[in-house]
């Protein structure tokens, strides 16, 4: 091992309890944040940033649920509801639909309040609730609550949606349909989610989540209230979709209620399935991998595929839709051969385990 | 005389037509090990599970230092200070032997979801003290080195002794061992009863289910021995071991 | 009293079609505890099976009929046909996709199910087209008319074939050895594979038949509706999957009892309350059932052992 | 940890960013590209594709033809579907990806009225012309909603739109239902869509306002398919017309077919253009017959022009037209018609964005193939023709057409 493999491999103490990583690592980690700080300037196609900047409200989602499913093992498949809360919350104050023009900014916090109170009114009834049976129960008040939004037309627009949503203003700093300061505004709001989420999950609330998953009656006879713990997690979870929402509508300037259906809630919980449950490295992985697939690569394998099939004068190739088999494909072929999602901590360190049995008892590191 | 720790007094639970335990009185005394014994499918599990308010007694009272706790539920029974290990192993699988430990020591921690988040210097200085007092109870336990490693990685002995240390975490004042030497092997057996006494010596009760008669009788200062929900027979090893009802109990088995 | 008995007659008719989708979720979960997102999407395939397979019988959306011993022949041919295609395709994704992940972490046998789920929606997409497909209706139908009250033979077949199919389903799990051995290995795997049963085969015949039963669904549907479309399943999966839930998911006779409920209920809420709160009212009844009986209708409740 | 994978992933998405650059080519060459932003993947293709091919079919011929020397066209597609439905975060960003793209000078799109108002603030704020094929939602052009929507140019506006809206379309059938059928007693159901919604509001407003009375309005749920109990509750009020909001693709065929099944067989069943193609005849099968739709444009049988186009569309995709391609064919038609003036005005070299924008609001007498047309001042379309059609024997057989004058 020479001296600079060495150096790369000393430990590095990060600020903000991110905890202690190898020298490279932390050079990869400024790398990366680096990159996603100037990305705006290298790329200078608006679409595209608005499709990254967009990636932030996914990344958003994808915390989100992690606390509810990843941490907490309870299995939400009405996800999306939260997300039309925070942004019907926020719309519905700051547009002409009421001619009301609340302020972005405290709003953004009481969005994501306001969606953690409906956490907590979804949760209480589930508590009781085992596995499938919780599964079932929030599918369904996902598919409530854009119904009742669709039907109340009076407060909500109905079918129409509310547009006209006001737009941020920063210091006298208009955000307008510039998708660049969206950008650096998710960017902002998901680094410090991570580093509040890491907190979370090294800290007493995140075992006490973690020990639910694990093992719920365990838990509860080693002094962990099921129910508070229960309910910080949907209301944490619900939170950051509000949150989420908040923003959507903002950049957006429109919500209506089919934006926010079931295949919402599955590509988010795919996302976190994918980048390994539980983790936020997977999380974020897994949600940076499905936007860019949904947002990016989807929509323009139809278009390859249009212009093949005129460029080939073939009339089979050209009307081929091949979205769901591509996505579908992704998910099977992933989860077959990954079963525990691509950053997987579980495989990682029962490996370790073989390879060398005293592992050595270091000082906490980003799990 | 001060009061006994644990007091049970004329309990009954019945599931359905099933009587698992019938009119059971039982006292513990502090810093005393006290052992169930009996038949498989004596009750003796149904009793922890009523001490730590997974089931309410159909009758009869809990007392925990004249206090009574019947109606707790098992985290507020863990509150009180009785913490317990399960028949088959529960550890939390997925997350680390130092992590389980913690976790044990919930009831002691103040932290808000707001101190966690934002790691205040509050939160820190309790997240130091509680990581700590896990490693010191990992060494203890002889799991120190393991202490980063996933729960489910170790050898079942080890897993057995994890749990314990689970249990230890938040200092109870009553420990509920159920069946702690299962499956292990004599040396290991031979270990566990010092791990248990020494343990005693730390000033915690225990309650000891176990179905090895040489472990029990050669580390309990009380056993009582039920047989279809029902207490046949109690006294210190020595009486019990010659009650000519356990002997009919376990006819052919023990003694 | 009349438009009540009519919404009754048009309650049990929407719920027969959930039912029987919701047997072969039930069947399912009850032996892997996977909920089979994929199910909804055979039985949507199931449809287009059949549709394939009149069309190599000469039949086609014209609307021909054909009465008579000649139209039931022919309909009983496509129903084994689309039920026996339907139940290897079942087997197949069993093999496939979900065999594998049998001991995984819970959740990704969930997602893959999503997965086949898209696999089936595009596979039918490319084949048919974006569009809703006819159905032929080739079989007579008549209605029976009785003090204002209405029902046709297309309603009758809906409920007659979900009952027949339940009572049939109940038999075999009772009294075969196939069906023993499926309860046995739905109770414990471990245990059932000790006792000697081959827990494979025997979870690949629940996907056989659980699959079958969607083929038929298929074709009910397809009688019933005259039409179909390649995202015909999802909604469909999902009320059935709900009708699972609410009866005790596991439970045969459960996901009868919750496809008839969640049917009548969709007819009563349409009539006295307003079409557009169907799904509101329907999953608020779920949420509120659930609460009060947290394993369905007739789910046994189970207590933990600890 | 894994932080390799993380740059990898990082590094996809700038590669997936910067994909898009490469294929930009500066517009100094002669080649003007017209965006055209359609939902074309998922069930939405259905309706999205044959809308594509009507535009491409225009860029194509103004090859051929040479419509404006020196320049070629060249389409530059994009789809707006997410998931499985059209998305309007996804229609937006596709706008702002036209935007960044100098050599796009004008969007034929986009097809949903969710997707366009989102669509509408960005293509003004952009200056960048966005020509719908298919919105016909009144309020996306009038009313304080629209006039909000044109924050930041409120005096230039960039959206326009070749179909008449349902303010229009909605009147005009009720008063033949009313006047010609003999309708009275009318039971209104819609899809609780944009579109279905918005065409039933405006027809019950008419038919009441015309002495008829409506039994009542019910709104359906999406993905339904049985429709009995419904229908039921609606034979109870002993309606003599049924009209339906929505398209075929939204139950608009399988309700008509159902109708019987509750007693309602002979009653009458209108609609808009959602249900007026083949998909309805198609569901709806024998109960088609006695149905009534209106749709938003002259008979194409009385337009030779129309006619081509059916001929050149059937020999281009070897497919029948979509109810919206003509509608595209002519909205790419009257931009390439607005690029050429541009052209000429700016001497020849390739105009601006705003200079095109200029040349379509004085759109004047336009003739298309869906007839002569003006852009007023909302953007809207002048063409307020009507046309009526009677399905018969699984065909629609037009009836008769109405020039709307206004008043409502």
């Amino acid at each position: 091992m020479s001296a600079g493999e060495r150096s790369l491999r000393a430990r590095v103490r990060l600020p903000l309890g991110i905890g202690e990583v190898q020298a490279w690592q932390a050079l990869g980690l400024v790398a990366i944040i680096a990159l996603f700080v100037f990305y705006p300037l290298i790329d200078r196609n608006q679409g595209d940033v608005s499709s990254v900047a967009d990636a932030g409200y996914f990344l958003l989602l994808v915390f989100g649920l992690n606390i509810v499913v990843g941490f907490a093992g309870l299995l939400d498949l009405g996800y999306a509801a939260f997300f039309a809360i925070g942004a019907y919350a926020y719309a519905m104050v700051a547009s002409t639909q009421f001619n009301l023009h609340f302020n972005f900014w405290p709003m953004l916090i009481l969005s994501g309040c306001v969606a953690a109170l409906f956490g907590v009114i979804l949760g209480f009834p589930t508590l009781r609730l085992r596995g499938d049976y919780l599964a079932i129960v929030t599918l369904g008040f996902g598919e409530i609550v854009p119904q009742v939004f669709l039907n109340l037309d009076k407060y909500t627009g109905g079918p129409n949606g509310i547009s006209n949503v006001d737009q941020p203003v920063l210091f006298g700093y208009h955000f307008g349909f510039n998708p660049v300061p969206y950008y650096y505004l998710y960017l902002v709001v998901a680094l410090i989610s991570l580093v509040l989420l890491n907190n979370l999950k090294h800290s007493r609330l995140g075992r006490a989540w973690m020990a639910i998953r694990e093992d719920e009656l365990a838990a509860t006879h080693m002094g962990v209230n099921p129910v508070t713990t229960k309910l910080l997690a949907f209301a944490m979870g619900a939170s950051f979709a509000g949150l989420a929402g908040c923003i959507y509508a903002a950049k957006l300037t429109l919500i209506s209620p089919d934006e926010f259906n079931f295949s919402v809630s599955v590509t988010v919980l795919s996302a976190i399935v994918l980048g390994g449950m539980g983790s936020l490295t997977g999380a974020f992985i897994g949600g940076l991998l499905l936007a860019v697939l949904n947002f990016k690569v989807l929509p323009q394998v139809t278009n390859w595929t249009h212009a093949l099939g005129a460029a080939l004068h073939n009339e089979a190739v050209q009307n081929l839709d091949l979205h769901y088999i591509i996505y579908g494909l992704i998910l099977v072929l992933v989860m077959l051969f990954r079963p525990e999602g691509l950053v997987s901590t579980a495989s990682r360190r029962a490996e370790l385990h073989h390879a060398q049995p005293a592992a050595s008892a270091a000082a906490a590191g980003v799990e | 005389m001060s009061a006994p720790l644990l007091a049970i007094e004329g309990l009954t639970k019945r599931f359905g037509g099933l009587t698992a335990v019938k009119d059971l009185t039982l006292n513990v005394e502090a810093g005393s090990i006290a052992s169930l014994i009996g038949p498989n499918g004596a009750g003796k599990s149904t009793v922890f599970n009523v001490i730590t308010g997974i089931y309410t007694p159909t009758a009869g009272d809990v007392k925990l230092d004249g206090r009574s706790i019947v109606g707790f539920k098992p985290h507020q029974v863990a509150g009180t200070g009785v913490m317990r290990t399960f028949q088959n192993i529960r550890l939390f699988a997925f997350m680390t032997v130092l992590e389980n430990v913690m976790v044990g020591d919930q009831t002691r921690m103040h932290a808000t979801p707001f101190d966690s988040a934002f790691r205040t210097p509050r939160a820190q200085k309790e997240e130091r003290a509680v990581t700590e007092r896990a490693m010191e109870l990992l060494d203890y336990v002889g799991l120190a080195s393991y202490a980063r490693e996933w729960a489910r990685n170790l050898p079942y002995g080890m897993q057995r002794r994890l749990e314990i240390a689970r249990a230890l975490a938040p200092q109870p004042r009553l420990l509920l061992l159920d069946e702690p030497a299962a499956g292990a092997n004599p040396t290991e057996k031979r270990d566990l009863m010092g791990l248990v006494r020494s343990i005693r010596d730390r000033g915690i009760t225990i309650v000891l289910i176990e179905h090895d008669m040489k472990l029990v009788m050669g580390i309990s200062d009380r056993v009582t021995v039920l047989d279809y929900g029902e207490k046949i027979s109690e006294g210190d090893p020595q009486t019990v071991r010659h009650d000519p009802r356990v002997i009919e109990a376990y006819l052919g088995k023990g003694a | 009293m009349a438009t009540f008995l009519q919404q009754l007659i048009n309650g049990i008719a929407q719920g027969g079609m959930y039912a029987l989708i919701a047997l072969g979720y039930t069947m399912v979960y009850g032996i892997v505890e996977l909920i089979n997102f994929a199910h909804g999407d055979v039985f949507t395939l199931g449809s287009f099976l059949c549709i394939a397979i009149l069309a190599l019988l000469g039949v086609s959306a014209s609307g021909q009929v054909i009465g008579g011993w000649q139209g039931a022949l022919i309909a009983l041919l496509v129903i084994l046909l689309a039920a026996l295609l339907c139940g290897v395709v079942g087997v197949l994704i069993e093999r496939f996709a979900y065999r594998r992940l049998r001991n995984a972490p819970r959740l990704a046998p969930l997602i893959t199910a999503i997965g086949v789920s898209f696999l089936l929606q595009g596979v039918m997409r490319n084949w048919k087209g974006p569009s809703e497909i006819s159905f032929p209706q080739f079989l007579p139908n008549p209605t029976f008319s009785y003090g204002g009250v209405h029902i046709d033979a297309r309603e009758l077949l809906v409920v007659v074939v979900s009952i027949a199919m339940m009572i049939a389903l109940q038999l075999f799990i009772y009294n075969t050895k196939l069906g023993k051995a499926m309860r046995a290995s739905a109770q414990d795997r471990d245990a059932a594979q000790l006792m000697g049963i081959n827990v494979n085969s025997t979870i690949a015949w629940t996907f056989f038949i659980g699959s079958a039963l969607a083929g038929v669904a298929g074709f009910i549907s397809g009688m019933y509706f005259g039409t179909t479309m390649f995202t015909n399943g999802y909604q469909a999966g999902l009320k059935a999957f709900t009708a699972a839930v609410l009866g005790g998911i596991g439970n045969i006779a459960g996901a009868m009892l919750g496809g008839f409920l969640i049917g009548i209920v969709e007819a009563m809420t349409a009539q006295y309350i307003s079409d557009q709160w169907t799904n509101v009212v329907v999953f608020s009844i779920l949420v509120l059932i659930l609460v009060l009986r947290p394993s369905g209708l007739l789910g046994e409740q189970l207590p933990e052992k600890v | 940890m894994h932080r390799p994978l993380i740059i990898v992933v990082a590094l996809a998405v700038v590669a997936a960013g910067c994909s898009q650059q490469s294929s930009q080519t500066s517009p100094a060459g002669s080649v003007i590209k017209i965006g055209i932003e359609l939902p074309l993947s998922g069930a939405d293709a259905s309706i999205g594709v044959p809308t594509q091919y009507g535009a491409q079919l225009a860029i194509k011929q103004a090859n051929e033809k040479n419509l404006v020397p020196g320049f070629t066209f060249q389409a530059d597609v994009l789809d707006d579907v997410v998931g499985s439905r059209h998305d309007p975060a996804q229609g937006a960003k596709n706008v702002q990806t036209f935007g960044a793209d100098p050599a796009v000078l004008g969007v034929v799109g986009p097809f949903n009225s969710n997707v366009a108002r989102a669509e509408i603030p960005l293509s003004n704020s952009l200056q960048l012309a966005l020509i719908s094929p298919a919105n016909t939602n009144p309020t996306l052009t009038k009313g304080p909603d629209a006039i909000a929507m044109r924050k930041d140019h409120p005096d230039q506006i960039a959206y326009f739109r070749v179909c008449t809206t349902d303010d229009i379309q909605g009147p005009v059938g009720a008063t033949y239902e009313y006047t010609k059928l003999g309708a009275r007693k009318a039971y209104v159901i819609d899809d609780n869509e944009t579109y279905g919604k918005g065409v039933a509001d405006e027809w019950e407003a008419q038919f009441k306002k015309l002495g008829g009375s409506s039994l009542g309005h019910d709104h359906l749920t999406s993905g339904q398919q049985d429709f009995h109990a419904l229908l039921t509750r609606v034979a109870g009020t002993h309606p003599d017309i049924v009209f339906f909001g929505g398209n075929s693709s939204t139950g608009g065929g399988l309700l008509r077919k159902q109708m019987p099944d509750a007693g309602l067989g002979s009653t009458i069943y209108a609609g808009a253009d959602g249900i007026s193609d083949n998909q309805f005849l198609q569901d709806a099968g024998p109960t088609a017959d006695d149905v009534y739709v209106t749709v938003a444009s002259v008979n194409a049988t009385k337009l030779p022009a129309a006619a081509q186009f059916l001929r050149d569309y059937q020999a281009e995709y070897n497919q029948p037209v979509g109810p919206y391609s003509a509608n595209a064919y002519a909205a790419a038609m009257v931009l390439i018609h607005a690029i050429g003036e541009a052209v000429k005005g700016n001497g020849g070299k390739a105009p601006t964005r705003e200079q095109v924008l200029d040349q379509l609001r004085q759109t004047k007498d336009f003739p298309s193939v869906i007839g002569t047309f003006s852009f007023d001042a909302n953007g809207d379309t002048s063409n307020r023709i009507i046309s009526i059609y009677e399905a018969v024997k699984g065909k629609w057989v037009f009836v008769t057409q109405q020039n709307f004058t206004g008043a409502h």
